[in-house]
């Protein structure tokens, strides 16, 4: 799916707050540009604040796409639902990587993070791309209705 | 006579700790061997220590876990220190052991103390090491010390580059130098310290030469500060003739550039990158990390595990990781030898390099600053980093065989002949798409960085 | 052309057969390729194919086994079959098989029948063998035959001596003499049975040249019979120059003797004596036999698992080990090389004894006549027989460096010279009770049947 | 324990009837008479009435010696109720080897076995002599006794 002539999708990219892992952030970065993305990539260790931040920075961004392989994701995205009742954070947050300790993961891992109000964890960063379209079209869906 | 203010405490950390004679005196005191005895004797004896990663929230079930990799027989055991600690998140730290300790991807230490590190030190009869990743690590390397423990890992730009996004490396580079004139203070008092150097850096596809200037300006930095054990690692990229020789680099680039007095042990952290998710293939790659360090002559390898690819092992399958190393290195696999032609053509070109690209640094009159300076004009980089204080122009790619070239130096101080040889070793290897290079570019990255992931069983790549 | 009668079965089965001619049909029709084509494809590749152990009582549990299995990619896979059957109590295994399928040891193909053998092979893609141990296999061969199964594993000594008790040799070499008739009967006719005769003998201990001889002399029987397509299996000792020259013997001593028009394929069986119980040394040692196999030219390696020394391996275990052995093969090992000085000398050894081994058998008028001969008079013979009618005088020891040699070599036609180097060549092994000989005997046995078992994690021998 | 001047202690060693394992049963028979037993070796492949004949060659013989590595110990057993209740086998039966198939073992395997009457299982060879004398010392007293 093409941008809307003349202004390029825009997301924003990071890392979580307590990690450091750079290779997928900056891979990930890499393919969204070559799909003619506009990525503000906010790179690791990034707390949900400077998230935020970028939002407000950037209002017609499409998505918040957050990775976090460390584990720590549910403990660095803690202030989510604070930040969501401030208004903040609106667009969908997309969460991918490797969500929590351990090499067994539970079924519960994800429950947590959705309730914090992550909106879409994506387990194959293959279903990125179509997941945004998807997104996208029912955004502009709702523009034109609205 | 150093103490503990000559490391800048946080007072909060700094109030907990013994007084300074006291941790000596118990550094001195504690029975069993130190690290610096493990890695002389695993040189004598041909045959690499054996260290495992790890590391969990709850002080409880971090002893049970070091006592159950000791049953493996492992050389040195490791504390491996959350991501919270690392970046001195003490707080957020110390809330999510009270709330969920299996929640932490390592030990936080400073949360749990001085004393309960005593209680890891006395819990096993082997030696353990801080392992961690934090550009400023003074409180837990003042815990540490207070607890027994004499081996560190860490220096000012692997432990800030890859593991940070905005500390400046001269900021790293001061709190480091003040371990490490800890260090050299406890050395003067017969206490050796053993001090590791992230060599590894960000892990995925490091040119050898990048991984051991960096660790050489490091240790030369150190000794310096009067450290007198150094562990250089280097993390195994899997072409096993550039491996082994970049192992036995570290030793002859050490001794010409850190001299005499320092003991200086080449150290294996098997592969480093992206790792099989097939337990069978994982092994197999285990085993060739061990194969490669018995060959290049390491005194330590630092294990990987079968569950890698999926998240923080469990500690069977960490043991095993242990064992498997230990029969990798075993006379089991004694038989196998390298072409030492081909070892001595790799290991020309990395010592080469290496002079390239540390000559200028250490041409200038404060090392240190030297350090800051190269990074800030690319003529030191490293690709993939964490921090926006390096370039991170350099892109590594693999050749037909494997090795690891710089397929674009950037602005590294190599010479022109030196980025020649690395566009003729990287010619062979056939690109996909020569009409779109772009793509073409991220495709290779992606193929290179997932070299040894999602192997098929009985394919032939 | 022959047909069923000439395997002279028991009635009992033979009435259930399918006709010949459709039978023959059948192995003609069948998709999919044979395992000969496998191993042309592997021997052209360079690299083994490989093929697990498999068999569980239960039918439907088979096929589930054999699917489970399929997704390691094996090259080839087997029926292996329940000692009942192989031992022809044939009503044994039909009730243990309606009482409780799971204790059976494998799978009892003729109280299953050859309808549900069909089953099987259709149930996967890759070829099946039947590997069984059966003095006297012909029902298991015709039903198997029936199903559409065109590898068969056994011969008229390997598959007697170490598998009973008491089935003079004369027995067993004549009604393996008629399965060879009938597969050379079928080559006339198209269809390629691969025979694979089991040099692993009693398994422990075993002296290449001995199980090099005694399936060298099956196989000249066997062509004989007019039967094309043979695979020599060798175990696999655990010393791999010796290992890697016991394969490459294979090729050039069965050019020599089996003469052309007959594909012989070498296949090692992966460590066959007493296996390590810890699953890190026991996977190390199916990799170091998948490097020998690869190293030695192997057209075939069949796995072990990390079950061996427990009992028969579950799927997950067993497609470990298949996997464990294709990682072995693979390129990631590409660079293990042997010093080929070391593999010559050992080659040119064993190639001796051989010669001296069969010599006089094919000096004889008759060779099935000869061979019983020579095992009565002890000119031939074996370790560890499970058999009266194989004199057991033979005793094997490791070198000091493990290779398998001949402490005593009883009554083999083996020349004083080789007496002598055999001597020689254990000489340098220290014994630890040289004052009690008979007690060091057992002692030094023990040590040697239990090489591999038990090893210690950190532990170098 | 020595055996009394003059006669040799007698057992009778052999391995099951589906089982052609034949490496231990060697070695067991060696180390056996190394101690100055007298060892009736059936070896491999031995129905049980085969060992119930060598006991009535040999009645002094002190105990029947059974391996079992294949995994059949169970069936292979079978008919030692029958045997034992026409009044043979009375030698205490010693069982050892690899009970039964697959590599996770069940507590229930040995009770199945000593349900048909087996009266030891020995899971480590090294106490198979400690075993026998201990038998040997029992039934010296009982002879004495009786
Ligand atoms: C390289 C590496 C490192 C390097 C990182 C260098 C750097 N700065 O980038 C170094 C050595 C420094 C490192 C350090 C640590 N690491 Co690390 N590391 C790895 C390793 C080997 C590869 C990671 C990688 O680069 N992969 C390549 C990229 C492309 O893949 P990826 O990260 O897996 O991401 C994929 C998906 O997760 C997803 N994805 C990722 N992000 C996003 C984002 C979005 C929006 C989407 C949609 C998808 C997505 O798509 C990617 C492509 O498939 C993995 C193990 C492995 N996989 O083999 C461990 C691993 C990730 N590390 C781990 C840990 C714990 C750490 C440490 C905390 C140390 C420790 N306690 O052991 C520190 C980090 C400190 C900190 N503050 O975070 C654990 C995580 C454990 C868990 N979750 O249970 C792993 C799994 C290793 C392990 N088994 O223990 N590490
Ligand atoms: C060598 C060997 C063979 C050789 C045997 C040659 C010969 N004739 O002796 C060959 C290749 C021919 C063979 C064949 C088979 N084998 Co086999 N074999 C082995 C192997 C590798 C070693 C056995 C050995 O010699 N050990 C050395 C001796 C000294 O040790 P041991 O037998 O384990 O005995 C010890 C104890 O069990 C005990 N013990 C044994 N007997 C006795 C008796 C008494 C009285 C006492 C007190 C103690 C005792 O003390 C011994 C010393 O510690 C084992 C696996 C392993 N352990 O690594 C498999 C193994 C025993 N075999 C096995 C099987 C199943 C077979 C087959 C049936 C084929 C099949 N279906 O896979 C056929 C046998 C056919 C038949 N009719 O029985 C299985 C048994 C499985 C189970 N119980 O679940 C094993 C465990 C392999 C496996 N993991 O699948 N085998």
């Amino acid at each position: 799916m093409s941008a809307d002539p003349g202004r390029l999708r825009t997301v924003i990219l990071g890392v979580t707050a307590s990690d450091a892992h750079a290779v997928a952030n900056q891979l990930i970065c890499r393919q969204l540009r070559s799909h003619g993305f506009r990525v503000i990539n906010l790179g690791v260790c990034t707390p949900l604040e400077e998230f935020a931040d970028a939002v407000d920075a950037e209002p017609t961004a499409e998505a918040v796409l957050i990775g976090s392989v460390n584990g720590h994701a549910r403990t660095d995205l803690r202030d989510l639902p604070a930040l969501r009742r401030q208004g903040r954070l609106q667009p969908p947050v997309i969460l991918g990587g490797n969500l929590s300790v351990g090499a067994q993961k539970e079924e519960a891992d994800h429950e947590h993070l959705l309730a914090l109000g992550v909106d879409h964890i994506v387990t194959d960063v293959a279903e990125l791309l179509p997941l945004l379209d998807t997104l996208y079209a029912s955004q502009q869906l709702e523009l034109r209705r609205g | 006579m150093a103490d503990w203010s000559a490391l800048e405490l946080s007072a909060s950390v700094a109030e907990q700790l013994p007084d300074w004679s006291g941790a000596v005196a118990h550094l001195h005191d504690r029975p069993g061997p130190r690290t610096v005895d493990i890695l002389r004797a695993a040189d004598r004896a041909g045959v690499p220590a054996i260290q495992p990663r790890c590391g969990v929230g709850g002080h409880r079930e971090m002893i049970t876990l070091l006592q159950e990799l000791e049953k493996s027989h492992p050389a040195v055991l490791s504390v491996t220190i959350d991501s919270y600690t690392r970046l001195r998140q003490f707080d957020t730290a110390a809330s999510l052991l009270a709330e969920d300790a299996g929640r932490l991807n390592g030990y936080p230490l400073v949360a749990h103390g001085w004393r309960r590190g005593r209680e890891l030190a006395d819990a096993v009869s082997v030696p353990l090491e801080i392992r961690h990743g934090s550009p400023d690590g003074r409180e837990l390397f003042a815990t540490a010390l207070a607890a027994g423990i004499t081996s560190f890992e860490g220096g000012g730009i692997g432990y800030n580059l890859p593991y940070c996004k905005d500390v400046p490396l001269d900021e790293s580079l001061r709190t480091w130098r003040q371990i490490d004139a800890t260090c050299g203070a406890l050395a003067k008092d017969g206490v050796i310290v053993d001090r590791e150097l992230f060599g590894t850096l960000t892990a995925v596809l490091m040119p050898p030469s990048l991984c051991i200037a960096i660790t050489l300006l490091e240790a030369i930095a150190a000794a310096k500060e009067g450290v007198r054990c150094i562990s250089i690692a280097y993390p195994q990229g899997g072409e096993i003739y550039q491996d082994v020789a970049a192992l036995r680099a570290i030793r002859t680039l050490a001794q010409r550039y850190v001299g005499s007095g320092v003991e200086v042990f080449p150290v294996l952290h098997q592969f480093m990158g992206v790792f099989p998710t097939d337990p069978a293939w994982a092994s197999g790659l285990i085993l060739h990390g061990s194969l490669t360090a018995r060959l290049g002559g390491a005194a330590k390898v630092v294990n990987k595990t079968e569950h890698e690819a999926h998240g923080v092992p469990d500690a069977v399958t960490n043991g095993r990781g242990i064992r498997t190393t230990a029969v990798g290195v075993s006379q089991l696999f004694d038989f196998v030898q390298l072409s030492e032609e081909r070892v001595e053509q790799e290991l020309s070109w990395i010592e080469e390099e290496v002079r390239e690209l540390i000559k200028p640094v250490l041409a200038e009159p404060d090392l240190l600053a030297g350090i800051c300076a190269a990074f800030s004009t690319g003529r030191l980089d490293l690709p993939f980093s964490a921090s926006v204080h390096a370039h991170s122009r350099v892109v590594p790619r693999r050749d037909a065989g494997g090795a690891i070239r710089y397929a674009d130096p950037g602005l590294l101080s190599l010479s022109s002949a030196t980025r020649r040889r690395h566009g003729q070793l990287l010619s062979t290897r056939a690109t996909s798409a020569p009409d779109r290079p772009e793509a073409d570019e991220l495709s290779i990255a992606i193929q290179d960085i997932f070299y040894f992931a999602n192997r098929e069983p009985a394919h032939r790549p």
